[in-house]
């Protein structure tokens, strides 16, 4: 007996939450920092992008850019099945968002080093930040899907507090990434504008 | 007026001044660079209208959110800003409100006095 | 150098300026303004300088005051809540806080950056008259005058009364041009340029220093402004633009081959032989100059000779290395150098 | 009367398994794997307190090379290291993890009244990631190859062209690996603030203390990804060779200082604002008087973070930007002044209207008010662009800085340190002592800095190795000079007290000021749970409020609200404090010290450029945070 009447309902978020806010907010600020970096040297120059490097293509970013933004279905909904405490719904949607999520960062991984072949990094500052900012984002990704991974060797054994709210806190990641992977793809359109 | 109203009208006050000026000075900042420098000066960017326009968007939605937590702090003039929550704390932070507003509102207007008044794309 | 103008304006200091700024004889005084944007600027601060002695003098009052009121009885009390006299503290913090420094602060943001900037900023390119242009170097300037042939180092001559355009680049890292007694400062910045305006009213010598970081001998990169009367400028400029003439002695004949065989034309150039290196300053004209190295060693025989010898001594980690020649070769430079009027 | 003395048996017997529950282990041991926020705070004390030592000693060494022209004292390039390093040192090594990790971490639980940080894991990380980011840069002095091209570093200068020695690569990834302990930090502060505050205290309850660090940390939270994004990039032009700086290639040298002063004025205020929580503790508890106008205080500390987001390019009024861009920057600057007229304001009513005892901590607040008002004048006149475009790079601006980092930040860290001696000590430090060494700091310091003004007005400029006689600089100079070493005197004097103290000082009781805030009501020094009873909280000023300290004391008696189940803590709504579940929380764990192992080495390989060591260096970082994780709270 504590002496304290503890509200049975979840009155406001778990510290979890409020820990992956406080990462989010970290890291939205640096590509806040890179997207501005991009605009200001996008002035500098007349023409952009410059020094005969080929506008970035349009029609196979924006798919790429759907099928990982489509992932928050299945992570918003592993949130609500971790929450009403449904085990196996919610790690079957954590399997089925993780095999997308790794199937993108494969293709991206891929289509990094084959436009690394056509312009090389150290060509100019477009290039510089094009691959940096690029770099930058997959490198969440990346970071999205350990999470992923790491909850799927927690949910194995079973479902705790701690588990559930790390679901809702990762869910939350991803919806972060997917948000940030937006904001990155069209700023570099943007050159084709 | 009830509570939940009282604290919605805390949080215009308090935040919609923020989020009007870090627009403005993004936004008014970012026309001044990209209308100025050689990557820009082919889009033909009228700074001076561009800033005046900011201006008074940014001024009347400062001036809103000056005016909720004025209405706040009226409405609670009776309890004091040190009164158990939520209307100590309403009234708390409507207080904050004003002065911040306040702030915000000067800074847009001398913002767009300084921009219209001078010379366009002139090194300083 | 305009020495009673001097003494006054030390003078005006010492009654304005409630600490003495002694020591005002020096040569590179922001308080000593010589053209019109620097006295703009000067009187600027004078007045922003007795706002500033108000605003302390207030704070500092209310300080003694609180002093005064020490240790009164209450002490210890326990308070539940009430604050005394927290409604004339309401007031003073609103009025002195908030009302009074918006409208003071206000008041200086107009009439500094909408007017006085109007006489500091980049001048229109219609209302100059003359154009020179500055390239910094790592530790020294190199003055060019466009439309003439003229290229000199560390010392920029102006007619008086004239608005001169200046424009600065930088050849490596930023540097920061500035004579304080002038105008403003105005970076060197890589890959653009910037323009200042010089618009002297006296005649005379002005001392300038670069004025951002940039490296080890930052503190040795200065320079001097000498504003001379239009035609005395012209002559100047005459003089400047000639190509050097054959050498007078033989000992001078021998040191100008010594110079062109030797090291050091592939880093100078002398205008009027194939000397035409660029790391370093054009030495057409270096007798002209009153000083070597960035106003680090003065410009007579005997600091010429120490600094051929031991220029690294005088200026550590500068790109001229150590010149290691004996007695009657080196004459014989020295010789050709002091030629070059 | 305080709650330390146990009234009832019963009581005793649960304050008792408390202090069983909650000991850390003894020895060396303990205070490796300790989360304890005092203990780690004690641990950054004394960090940062060796560390101002070697700024200070930088100082010193500057000053004396500076006392006359044309010296030798220490060759051009040691001097360049010098400054850089005494920049870098006393803003990133001292005052931030000061002011933060040593004031916040022990103060701001026992000012929420609550038993430790929302994260006491990751707040030990904090501290070993900071002390290994402080060995790493440090060796660079050590082994002569420091960052040598000032704290803010400009390219091209510090591009791999014009400094192709490792100097320049120490400062990026120091200063980035420095980043990630003050963000731990930040994001610490501000989910504590937010969530771990004892129940009933909503924000217009909370100590001023607490809104001047979550100011802080909002800063921090929001300054550091800037200065990461530009270290990152400044590493990448100087090792992978990509052009984010260099002109010839489309890069733009203005963008680093663009991207380095978003992060550099933040950074100033995040300098300034804990020490004004620091004087908002210290002036209450002598003049016995509740602060004047606490919502305005309250916000301003937080709006002059906030509008300093909008000034940086105040920084570069010399570069040669376009007046209606600068126009912008010079507005912000202008408002900027705002919400600190209204703290001296309140500041000074609040001296008068009280019953002000100058006592050592309220001396230091006092030449705290005059150094800041001096430092902040000054301040006021970089509105005006064309005065700052002459006075620039000049020693006036070092004058300016120093008035308010060394008189407006450094004077309340003292008065902290005298002021909350006895709370962390037990001991009462000797107050004739303390006054003289008060005075004594304030002489040198304005001896030190107040003829900066003059020597920058007659035109010298900041970072000269040298200067030539002639131009009226000496006998400024010279009196600096004197006025360091005076300063230092005041120091020695300062801490030798405080260590003489500690030994043979008399017994403070728990509440020797009659403090207004919660620290002051538990036992000095507090118990490893803070608080027996979770305090129970009407107002800002908890300790002078009887009935809740009367509450407090049935609690005890009953027995009530001691949450002595194992390291149990309640957890509250943000904004009106209300219950929100009662948390367990992790306590004494080895991974932090190991995590911050593996990113040092992970920086160390990238500095020597192994960068595939660096990368599984990586992969043994997130094995350590898997492990770290492995370990859950108990049902």
């Amino acid at each position: 007996m504590s002496g304290y009447s503890v509200p049975q309902s979840q009155v406001g978020r778990p510290t979890a939450w409020w820990g992956m806010t406080i990462l989010i907010a970290s890291e939205a600020t640096l590509f806040g920092t890179f997207i501005g970096t991009y605009y200001y040297l996008r002035f500098k120059t007349p023409t952009w992008p410059p020094g005969g490097i080929p506008e970035p293509k349009l029609v196979v970013p924006l798919v790429m850019l759907a099928v990982l933004v489509s992932t928050t279905v299945p992570m918003r909904l592993a949130a609500t099945a971790a929450r009403t405490g449904r085990l196996a719904a919610t790690r079957l949607l954590i399997a089925v968002a993780l095999v997308v999520q790794s199937g993108y960062f494969a293709y991206e991984v891929h289509d990094f080093s084959d436009q690394l072949h056509r312009f090389d990094i150290t060509r100019n500052a477009y290039s510089s930040i094009y691959y940096t900012l690029l770099g930058a984002d997959h490198a969440h990704v990346l970071l999205g899907v350990l999470f992923n991974l790491w909850l799927l060797g927690k949910l194995a054994r079973g479902f705790t507090r701690y588990r559930i709210h790390a679901v809702q806190a990762i869910a939350w990641y991803w919806l972060a990434v997917n948000v940030l992977t937006i904001a990155v793809i069209g700023t570099l359109l943007s050159a084709r504008a | 007026m009830s509570l939940r109203r009282l604290e919605i009208l805390q949080w215009v006050g308090l935040l919609l001044g923020a989020l009007v000026w870090t627009g403005q000075h993004v936004v008014g900042y970012g026309v001044t660079e990209a209308a100025c420098s050689p990557g820009g000066t082919h889009w033909g960017i009228r700074t001076d209208t561009w800033e005046a326009v900011l201006m008074a968007a940014a001024a009347g939605c400062v001036l809103a959110a000056g005016l909720a937590a004025v209405t706040v702090v009226v409405r609670t003039r009776e309890e004091s800003y040190e009164s158990p929550p939520p209307t100590g704390r309403v009234r708390f932070l409507a207080i904050a409100a004003i002065t911040a507003n306040l702030i915000f509102l000067v800074i847009i207007l001398l913002d767009g006095l300084g921009s219209i008044f001078n010379v366009a794309c002139r090194q300083g | 150098m305009n020495a009673p103008r001097e003494d006054r304006r030390c003078l005006a200091f010492l009654v304005l300026a409630v600490v003495p700024l002694a020591g005002c004889g020096g040569s590179q005084n922001a308080l000593a303004p010589e053209s019109h944007q620097a006295r703009d600027i000067a009187t600027l601060f004078w007045w922003m300088m007795g706002g500033a002695w108000v605003g302390l003098g207030l704070v500092v009052g209310l300080l003694l005051w609180s002093w005064k009121r020490r240790n009164r009885r209450g002490f210890g009390r326990d308070v539940e809540g009430d604050k005394p006299g927290e409604k004339r503290s309401w007031y003073a913090v609103v009025v002195l806080g908030i009302v009074m420094p918006i409208a003071v602060i206000s008041t200086l943001f107009v009439v500094s950056d909408l007017f006085v900037i109007k006489t500091t900023q980049a001048p229109a390119s219609t209302t100059t008259k003359l154009t020179v242009q500055v390239i910094g170097h790592q530790w020294w300037w190199e003055v060019r005058y466009p439309g003439t042939t003229a290229v000199t180092a560390n010392e920029l001559h102006i007619p008086a009364r004239t608005p001169v355009r200046v424009e600065v680049k930088t050849a490596d890292v930023i540097h920061s041009f500035w004579v304080p007694e002038l105008n403003r400062k105005i970076d060197t910045i890589p890959g653009r340029s910037n323009v200042v305006e010089l618009d002297a009213d006296q005649v005379g010598r002005y001392r300038g220093q670069c004025a951002e970081f940039c490296g080890l001998q930052h503190a040795h990169m200065a320079m001097y402004v000498f504003v001379d009367e239009p035609s005395a400028f012209r002559r100047w400029l005459a003089q400047q633009e000639k190509p050097v003439e054959a050498p007078s002695s033989a000992l001078a004949e021998r040191g100008a081959r010594l110079f062109l065989d030797g090291p050091c034309s592939s880093c100078h150039a002398i205008r009027g032989t194939d000397a035409d290196g660029y790391v370093g300053p054009d030495l057409t004209h270096v007798a002209s100059r009153a000083t070597l190295g960035a106003l680090t060693v003065s410009n007579t025989p005997d600091d010429l000779r120490q600094w051929i010898l031991h220029s690294q001594q005088a200026k550590p980690g500068n790109q001229m290395p150590d010149f290691n020649a004996s007695g009657a070769r080196l004459d014989a430079l020295v010789a050709f150098l002091e030629g070059l009027k | 009367m305080a709650i330390a003395t146990p009234p009832t048996p019963a009581a005793a017997e649960r304050m008792e398994r408390l202090e069983q529950i909650w000991e850390s282990r003894p020895g060396i041991l303990g205070w490796l794997t300790t989360t304890d926020h005092k203990r780690i705070g004690l641990l950054y004390f004394w960090t940062t307190l060796a560390l101002f030592g070697a700024g200070g000693a930088e100082a010193l060494l500057i000053r004396t090379q500076l006392a006359q022209p044309n010296q030798h004292v220490v060759s051009p390039q040691t001097f360049d290291e010098l400054f850089s390093m005494h920049g870098i040192t006393m803003i990133f090594f001292f005052i931030i993890p000061m002011t933060t990790g040593a004031f916040g971490n022990y103060l701001l639980p026992l000012l929420l009244g609550a038993r430790d940080m929302a994260f006491p894991r990751m707040n030990a990380l904090s501290y070993w990631i900071f002390l290994a980011s402080a060995i790493f840069i440090y060796t660079s002095l050590f082994i002569g190859k420091a960052p040598n091209a000032g704290w803010f570093n400009y390219v091209p200068l510090a591009s791999k062209q014009f400094n192709p020695g490792h100097n320049i690569d120490f400062y990026c990834l120091g200063i980035i690996f420095n980043s990630i302990a003050s963000t731990l930090t930040a994001g610490q502060f501000i989910v504590t603030i937010f969530k771990s505050r004892a129940p009933g205290m909503s924000l217009n309850r909370m100590p001023l203390f607490c809104f001047a660090m979550l100011a802080a940390s909002f800063g921090l939270l929001f300054a550091l990804p800037a200065l990461s994004a530009d270290t990152t990039f400044l590493f990448l032009d100087r090792n992978v060779g990509t052009h984010f700086f260099d002109a010839s290639h489309g890069g733009s040298a203005l963008l680093w200082q663009h991207l380095f002063w978003i992060f550099g004025h933040p950074e100033v205020y995040i300098l300034i604002v804990p020490a004004f929580g620091i004087a908002t503790s210290i002036i209450p508890a002598f003049t016995q008087r509740r602060l004047v106008a606490f919502p305005l205080v309250a916000v301003a500390e937080l709006l002059v973070v906030f509008v300093g987001f909008g000034v940086w390019a105040h920084h570069m009024y010399a570069v040669g930007m376009t007046t209606i861009s600068m126009i912008f920057f010079a507005a912000a600057t202008a408002m900027v002044v705002i919400p600190s007229t209204i703290q001296v304001f309140a500041w000074c009513m609040s001296f008068i209207t009280g019953f002000a005892r100058f006592k050592t901590p309220l001396l230091f607040i006092a030449g705290f008010i005059f150094m800041f008002v001096t430092g902040g004048l000054t301040g006021i006149m970089f509105v005006a662009i064309p005065f700052d475009q002459q006075v620039t790079d000049t020693y006036f601006i070092v004058a300016h800085f120093h008035y308010i980092i060394f008189g407006a930040a450094v004077f309340p860290i003292f008065g902290g340190m005298y002021y909350w001696f006895p709370k962390v000590t037990g001991k009462l430090y000797f107050e004739r002592p303390g006054q003289i060494s008060f005075w004594i700091i304030f002489v040198g310091t304005n001896l030190l800095f107040f003829p900066m003004h003059i020597v920058g007005l007659l035109g010298m400029t900041r970072r000269v190795s040298t200067y030539p006689s002639g131009l009226g600089w000496t006998a400024y100079n010279l009196a600096e000079t004197i006025g360091g070493f005076v300063t230092l005197a005041g120091i020695l004097l300062l801490l030798g007290n405080l260590f003489v103290s500690y030994f043979r000082g008399p017994p403070a009781g728990p509440d020797p000021w009659h403090g207004p805030t919660l620290e002051w009501t538990t036992s000095s020094p507090p118990p490893e749970y803070d608080f027996a009873v979770i305090p129970r909280v009407t107002s800002a000023y908890a300790n002078w409020d009887p009935v809740d300290r009367e509450a407090d004391r049935l609690n005890l008696a009953d027995g009530l609200l001691m949450l002595e189940h194992g390291h149990e803590q309640p957890t509250v709504t943000p904004v009106d404090g209300r219950l929100a579940e009662i948390a367990q929380m992790p306590h004494e764990s080895p991974w932090p010290p190991v995590l911050a192992l593996a990113l040092a080495l992970v920086f160390t390989m990238l500095l020597i450029g192994l960068y595939g060591v660096a990368g599984i260096m990586g992969l043994v970082c997130l094995l350590a945070l898997a492990g770290w994780h492995s370990q859950e709270p108990p049902e």
